[in-house]
């Protein structure tokens, strides 16, 4: 462990991004060259309501540092009302992970459309930044899961 | 056990000058199930998918993982080619290691170090991927087409040309839209309602097309193939077939005070009208809120003076539903609001005017009955300045970071035509670059400076002021470096044009997605501009960009051969990816169908084994056909009996487990 | 009105309106009585109902919808919003239940009892606001009130939300305490988050995963859990590490939102006394707050908030503004 | 026999686990649970019962049997270390020491458990007589004397002084580390205590149930009792019991994929579990009913007629005070042994 203090903090964070609205941003964020740190890896999903709260959970069980979650604008939705769903399930989840004593910077909501690639990109710039200052995930990860 | 094979793609350099595409090979090879890796220059090239059919031949896989550019692209591609070669086409998994990787990483090692996370995340989910078959839906062989200007009207033409049924609805009296407001068009200075007017009666006249004016969509549901739309037809407070568009209600309406809309409040009109004299169908309307006998209760000389008996002041709104394959924006543009720009003084002196009302000033139809002049004094204005890139081109939040495109061109228009026809007037044009590209749009404009001797200045205007009856204009000549301070009889703006305001309410209902300028937005810029990424959605004309009128036509014709090409479809293969319950899980409490949007889950009394405990159970069952797969339902389900086919709970947190590896 | 509702439930019985009735039957401790059916008049003779009674019948019912004919159950005020919300999830059969609506006085701890050091107890009667406790250390007295449970303390609603008849309703309506029943989660709240996590990694190690809070739970109705599924993965049965507490009860807590009725199981059933209430509670506070009042089990056909939307709700970006200590 | 002031025992316990560790039990957020001993702990030996049973100490809820991994297509098995140092268990009480002879006979007959074995043999036992035994009480039944535990080590509470004494060998060995700390005492105020509590045992309420119907000739009459139909109705299937008995033994092996390699555990199960018993070709014990009786049957029927007559219930009363559905053991035994 002392060892690894010395290295550099990579943190792991996993982007959970619509089809329709936020995957498609960071496409567009990719044909733009918008940079972003390598350390975010997007996983698409066909809608925001897909995600459960269990993925998040399990993200950060398995020593993710920061979980963000992107879907179309409300009243956007390709879908109509998934976003709404998701909305409130991580309002009340990420309100849970607070209460808990997680602290709150490592789980994040963003509306991402087809077309704001550069918000896409200055999101996770953001997020990224916000997760070193908060530095490894502790509170929330399985011992099991670490490598030693 | 899967056996999986990993193809990873040059994409020439795009990839592969930032990812290490043969160690992603080697990552790949290692992961449990691969028992193929290899890499090559384009894989979506007929040469690389041969590569991935004789792969899949040759070693016997049963999934493939595809490392390439966005899903979004080429998806679509790699499945045909799996299935080809004999497997499942939702076998396949794409790791997006160009947009979401190769083009905003600079360092080879990060990058390829992702592009190796991202294909063991595709990995690990095409493990867990069962083969999955598509059903069917119907098509309704008719379309609807919101907005009735040049571009919905042309759309419904060719639409109902190659025989399919098509709806316009217009939310004002009439169609003809911007176009109906314009005198001449460029750069061939042909009169806009000579043209227009022939397609608005074509339309009119067509038997495959029903034009609802004076109305509006209130609901949309259902999905491609098969919309079901409401439309609210406002009582118009005159019944249609009775009018017999004479116009007499009209002249003896006592209440002539409201401004008139479509000469943009140059002069008024009656509260019984018609927006123009060509108006389809020329039959007036009741504008309830100006109209003396709904605000009071007495009045009723319309109804006094029409001899047919059309007028109906117990006329009520309609709401007609209908189905529809296909739908079509058109909902057009208007310009922006000039409040945010009191530089330019156009809200305190009726001579700075908008080059939309100098169009109106120039018609013969409008205010002015064709004669130029000011509108404070209705003299003829001696100089002219007219104003470029108002609210366009704009750094600030004042107005729209966008060029509108069209300003250019008709303001050279504006001023050969006033230079022609009142050869004493000065024009001078205040502009920061001049656009024209197009055919015959840059000798048009160099016919207007070299022919007609319009005065153009590269520079801005700073300020317009009101002194003595006249207007001062203080700019800057950027190409003679010094300040301009001149007088003007007349200043027109050329002001930015922005998408219909209702067009955000219509996006929602039809679930299209917008951009920040709220301009719809297309499936592919390059490669899919007509259609949204909304299947069955299309865009004609300036609701997706601004565009000029042959552009607009162009696209309005691509857009009806999109529908076209899906009405002449029998029925559609419909998404596999579905949500489904598992009996045994199921309790039955109605939350997935709560948060259903497609009521695509209903809930059945079955008969269940549950390891040898046999009772009857209440649970879900999920409609194939009505469900989009967005999984609303599977986060609802506290059990996880309802799970989303192609993207299950195990798929997703395989590939989580492979990220946070 | 123990009498009452055996002469009542004897009554149902012999005129066939019900052929069984579920409440609950004489412990051997004189604070154990059990949940049970009663076939038969005669069987009615065990029948007891004190303040002992905490367990909620509710439950039982999904089962006892299964059953042959219609059973009578008796339901304590709190009891009826459990039983209301399983009849909006279709989980339990209201034809084939006849609700005795019975009066609370608030319900009792034996712990508490326990902790104040009274050991040995052979019996406990009630006497005005005192509680006689028989022991083999001897007698001993303990006030009403400071045994009852904490749920009770805060009473969050003292009439029946269904039922077909009323016993001694009247009896609990002025009855006992009624504190704000957010404070303990307002207090964790204005803690730091450091703090916030001492405070549940030190109750929530303390789990031996038995599931008697998820098993008892009226809301947890669910024939097979996610934790006892592979659907998940999430099956792992065992506490070998903390995050495995925290998955567990965060998702429990998060599947039964909107849809617990706060009525306190959880926490009286935990062998290890973690105040499993105070998830739910924070749950209940943040629907209250973000999404307007709304109280699971008033109603059989409101939308459960967590399957309904508006278009201005709050963005999840709430939680760091309103938290804003890290 | 020694004494030492109870005022003196942190310097006790810092002694023996100068040594090795020491478990004990230790009040956190309000429960009494065995833990490791460290300085800033709160130790409470006021708490008869501990929530657990001292059980874990020896056989833990979770235990991680082996790992591995797969690198470069290469398996590698790493199996977990089994204990080789001494630690003792200090606060133990009669029923629980029983409780260990219990699991005793299931895990260190053949085949050994050798988890088990390395702790069982590594462990030494100080238990404390029950001072003042409790109406959930009733080992007496299964002739366990809570006044003379049988552990290494038999302490007892009197007044201001705890009283020691070794029983075993290994008894002995810890007594001589910690010699220096204590005084010599003579056992006059320990009979007195001894008198004490069996004259309350006497008092207790369920210190005279009749297990004379448990017998291995019954087995079918009981299995087949109707009475279970009518017992197991309030069980709400939960483990509570299972995980807080001193002598439930079941447990389930698992794996854990940690992302990197798999982790195989056992973990505490129970036969109140709907799963519990669920094989490939589904399960043998289908209703709540037959998983109750199953628990019931175990430990006052089956387990003794493998066991020479040693019943694997020791009275300790934690099923009596923890059962959500206030069910427990001594209602069974009421039941069916034909008092109630």
């Amino acid at each position: 462990m002392q060892v690894e203090k010395t290295q550099e903090f990579r943190p792991k964070i996993v982007a959970f991004c619509c089809n329709w609205c936020s995957y498609a941003g960071a496409d567009l964020a990719g044909s733009s060259r918008l940079a972003y740190p390598a350390d975010v890896k997007i996983i698409r999903v066909p809608c925001s309501c897909r995600v459960n709260p269990m993925f998040i959970l399990r993200a950060f069980q398995r020593g993710a540092d920061g979980v963000i979650l992107c879907g179309c604008h409300p009243g956007d939705c390709h879908y109509t009302t998934g976003n709404y769903y998701a909305r409130r399930r991580m309002t009340l989840l990420f309100s849970m992970l607070d209460y808990l004593g997680v602290e709150n910077g490592r789980t994040r909501v963003e509306w991402v459309s087809a077309a704001e690639g550069v918000k896409f990109s200055t999101t996770m710039n953001e997020f990224v930044a916000k997760i070193h200052s908060l530095g490894e995930n502790v509170r929330l990860g399985d011992l099991r899961c670490k490598k030693d | 056990m899967q056996r999986i094979g990993v193809f990873v793609c040059h994409c020439g350099t795009n990839i592969a000058a930032t990812v290490d595409v043969a160690r992603v090979v080697e990552a790949a090879a290692k992961e449990p199930g691969v028992v193929h890796a290899e890499d090559y220059q384009y894989m979506c090239s007929e040469a690389g998918q041969l590569k991935i059919r004789e792969a899949i031949k040759e070693k016997n896989l049963t999934g493939i993982v595809v490392c390439s550019c966005s899903p979004r692209m080429h998806e679509n591609t790699f499945r045909q080619a799996a299935e080809r070669a004999g497997i499942n086409p939702y076998m396949v998994e794409i790791a997006n290691i160009r947009e979401h990787c190769s083009w905003i990483h600079k360092d080879i090692e990060e990058a390829t170090e992702k592009a190796v996370i991202l294909a063991r995340a595709a990995i690990a989910k095409v493990t867990l991927n069962a083969p999955l078959q598509s059903g069917t839906s119907r098509v309704v062989k008719r379309a609807l087409v919101i907005g009735g200007g040049i571009a919905g009207i042309q759309t419904a033409l060719d639409i109902a040309d190659a025989g399919y049924e098509v709806d316009i609805v217009e939310k004002t009296p009439s169609i003809g839209g911007r176009m109906s407001q314009l005198d001449k068009t460029f750069p061939t200075l042909d009169c806009s309602a000579c043209i227009l007017t022939p397609k608005m009666v074509e339309a009119a006249a067509h038997d495959k097309i029903t034009i609802y004016t004076y109305s509006e969509v209130e609901k949309v549901s259902g999905f491609v193939g098969d919309f079901q739309v409401d439309i609210r037809k406002k009582a118009r407070s005159v019944d249609m077939s009775k009018c017999t568009g004479c116009g007499v209600c009209q002249e003896k309406c006592p209440s002539k005070k409201t401004p008139n809309e479509f000469n943009r409040g140059l002069n008024t009109r009656s509260a019984i009208y018609t927006p123009f004299a060509q108006a389809i169908p020329n039959v007036p309307v009741i504008d309830r809120e100006n109209c003396i006998k709904f605000k009071t209760g007495k009045c009723g000389v319309c109804s006094k003076v029409c001899q047919a008996g059309a007028i109906d002041y117990e006329q009520k709104d309609e709401i007609v539903t209908q189905n529809y394959g296909a739908i079509v924006v058109a909902t057009g543009f208007d310009t922006i609001k000039l409040d945010k720009f009191d530089e330019y003084s156009y809200s305190t002196s009726p001579d700075v005017i908008t080059s939309l009302e100098l169009e109106r000033i120039m018609n013969a139809a409008g205010p002015t009955k064709g004669h130029l002049e000011r509108m404070s004094d209705h003299k003829p204005p001696k100089s002219m300045v007219f104003i470029q890139c108002v609210g366009s081109r704009c750094a600030d939040k004042r107005g729209k970071s966008y060029c509108s495109k069209i300003c250019c061109m008709y303001t050279a228009k504006h001023a050969m035509l006033i230079r022609d026809k009142y050869p004493d007037v000065e024009v001078t044009v205040f502009y920061i670059d001049v656009r024209t590209p197009g055919k015959n749009f840059d000798e048009f404009y160099r016919r207007a400076v070299e022919e007609y001797g319009v005065n153009y200045i590269k520079g801005q205007v700073g300020k317009v002021a009101e002194k003595g009856g006249k207007l001062l204009v203080q700019g800057v000549d950027l190409i003679d470096n010094k300040r301009i301070l001149m007088e003007t009889d007349m200043v027109v703006l050329a002001t930015a044009i922005e998408p219909n305001p209702d067009v955000r309410k219509i996006a929602t209902m039809l679930t299209a997605s917008i951009d920040t300028n709220n301009f719809l937005t297309e499936s592919h810029a390059k490669l899919r501009p007509v259609e949204s990424p909304t299947a069955g959605i299309f865009l004609s004309g300036v609701c997706q960009g601004p565009k000029d009128i042959p552009e607009t036509v162009a696209q309005a014709g691509a857009a009806a051969v999109k529908v076209v090409g899906l009405l002449a479809k029998d029925h559609l293969v419909t998404n596999p990816c579905t949500a489904k319950s598992d009996e045994l899980l199921c309790n039955g409490c109605s939350s997935c169908e709560k948060v259903c949007p497609y009521g695509a889950i209903s809930y059945e009394e079955k008969e269940v084994n549950d390891h040898g405990i046999r009772e009857t159970r209440r649970v879900a069952v999920v409609n194939s056909a009505l469900c989009q797969g967005c999984g609303a339902c599977t986060v609802a389900c506290p059990s996880g009996a309802m799970d989303l086919q192609g993207f299950s709970n195990r798929q997703i947190l395989a590939e989580v487990d492979a990220i946070c590896r | 009105m123990q009498e009452r509702l055996i002469e009542r439930a004897k009554e149902l019985l012999s005129d066939g309106t019900v052929v069984r009735v579920l409440g609950w039957k004489q412990g051997d401790l004189g604070y154990n009585p059990e949940p049970a059916y009663f076939n038969s008049p005669e069987e009615l003779k065990d029948f007891v109902y004190d303040g002992f009674c905490g367990a909620n019948l509710s439950k039982y019912m999904i089962a006892a919808g299964k059953m042959e004919g219609n059973t009578l159950v008796f339901l304590k005020p709190c009891d009826t919003y459990s039983f209301n919300q399983l009849i909006k999830e279709h989980r339990v059969n209201r034809e084939k239940t006849y609700i005795i609506g019975v009066g609370c006085k608030g319900t009792l701890d034996i712990d508490k009892i326990k902790n104040a050091g009274i050991k040995g107890i052979e019996s406990i009667s009630q006497d005005g606001d005192t509680l006689k406790i028989q022991t083999i250390y001897g007698e001993k007295e303990f006030p009403f009130n400071d045994a009852l449970l904490e749920r009770c303390t805060v009473c969050k609603g003292k009439t029946h939300q269904v039922y077909d008849e009323l016993i001694g309703a009247e009896e609990g309506e002025e009855a006992g305490p009624a504190g704000n029943r957010f404070e303990m989660v307002e207090k964790l709240e204005a803690m730091t988050p450091e703090e916030r996590f001492a405070f549940w990694q030190n109750e929530l190690s303390k789990c031996i995963r038995c599931n008697a809070c998820r098993n008892v739970c009226p809301a947890c109705s669910c024939l097979k859990c996610v934790f006892d599924s592979n659907k998940f993965d999430s099956a792992q049965k065992a506490n070998v590490d903390t995050f495995e507490e925290q998955m567990f009860h965060v998702i429990r807590a998060f599947h039964v939102a909107g849809r617990c009725t706060d009525c306190g199981e959880c926490s009286r059933v935990c062998p290890q006394g973690i105040p499993l209430h105070l998830l739910n509670r924070k749950f209940i506070k943040d629907i209250n707050e973000f999404y307007g009042p709304y109280q699971a089990g008033e109603d059989t056909d409101s939308r459960a908030p967590l399957t309904d939307y508006t278009f201005e709700d709050v963005e999840p970006g709430i939680v760091t503004e309103r938290g804003g200590k890290h | 026999m020694y004494q030492i002031k109870k005022d003196r025992l942190p310097e006790l316990f810092a002694a023996m686990a100068g040594t090795q560790d020491l478990f004990l039990p230790i009040r956190k957020a309000d429960q009494t649970n065995y833990g490791l001993w460290t300085e800033e702990v709160q130790v409470d030996l006021d708490t008869l019962k501990t929530v657990k049973s001292g059980k874990d100490c020896f056989f833990p809820q979770s235990e991680t049997l082996y790992s591995c991994k797969k690198e470069d297509g290469k398996l590698s098995i790493d199996p977990a270390k089994l204990t080789d140092e001494p630690f003792v268990v200090f606060g133990m009480r009669a029923c629980d020491v029983q409780g260990l002879k219990v699991l005793d006979n299931v895990f260190l007959n053949d085949p050994v458990d050798s988890f088990y074995a390395a702790r069982r043999e590594h462990g030494t036992v100080v238990a404390i007589a029950c001072h003042e035994p409790e109406e959930t009480c009733f080992c007496k039944v299964f002739g366990i004397d809570a006044a003379n535990p049988a552990a290494d080590v038999a302490a007892w509470f009197v007044g201001e002084e705890l009283y020691w004494k070794a029983l075993t060998e290994k008894g002995e060995a810890l007594t001589e580390s910690v010699k220096a700390l204590f005084t010599e005492a003579d056992e006059s105020a320990v009979e007195e205590e001894k008198k004490q509590i069996q004259a309350i045992i006497e008092k207790l309420p369920f210190s005279h149930l009749d297990l004379s119907r448990f017998t291995p000739e019954r087995t079918m009459e009981l299995f087949d009792s109707p009475l279970w139909e009518e017992m197991f109705k309030p069980c709400l299937a939960c483990g509570t019991c299972t995980f807080v008995c001193p002598t439930c033994q079941c447990y389930d092996i698992k794996d854990f994929d940690t992302g990197s390699g798999v982790q195989r555990y056992r973990c505490w199960d129970s036969c109140m579990y709907s799963d519990f018993t669920m094989m490939a070709h589904g399960n043998m014990r289908t209703s709540q009913m037959q998983r109750f009786r199953q628990r019931f049957m175990h430990k006052l029927v089956y387990y003794p007629a493998n066991n020479d007559g040693m019943f694997s219930c020791v009275g300790c009363g934690r099923c009596v005070s923890k059962c959500p559905a206030s069910l427990n053991i001594v209602k069974v035994i009421k039941k069916l042994g034909g008092e109630a």
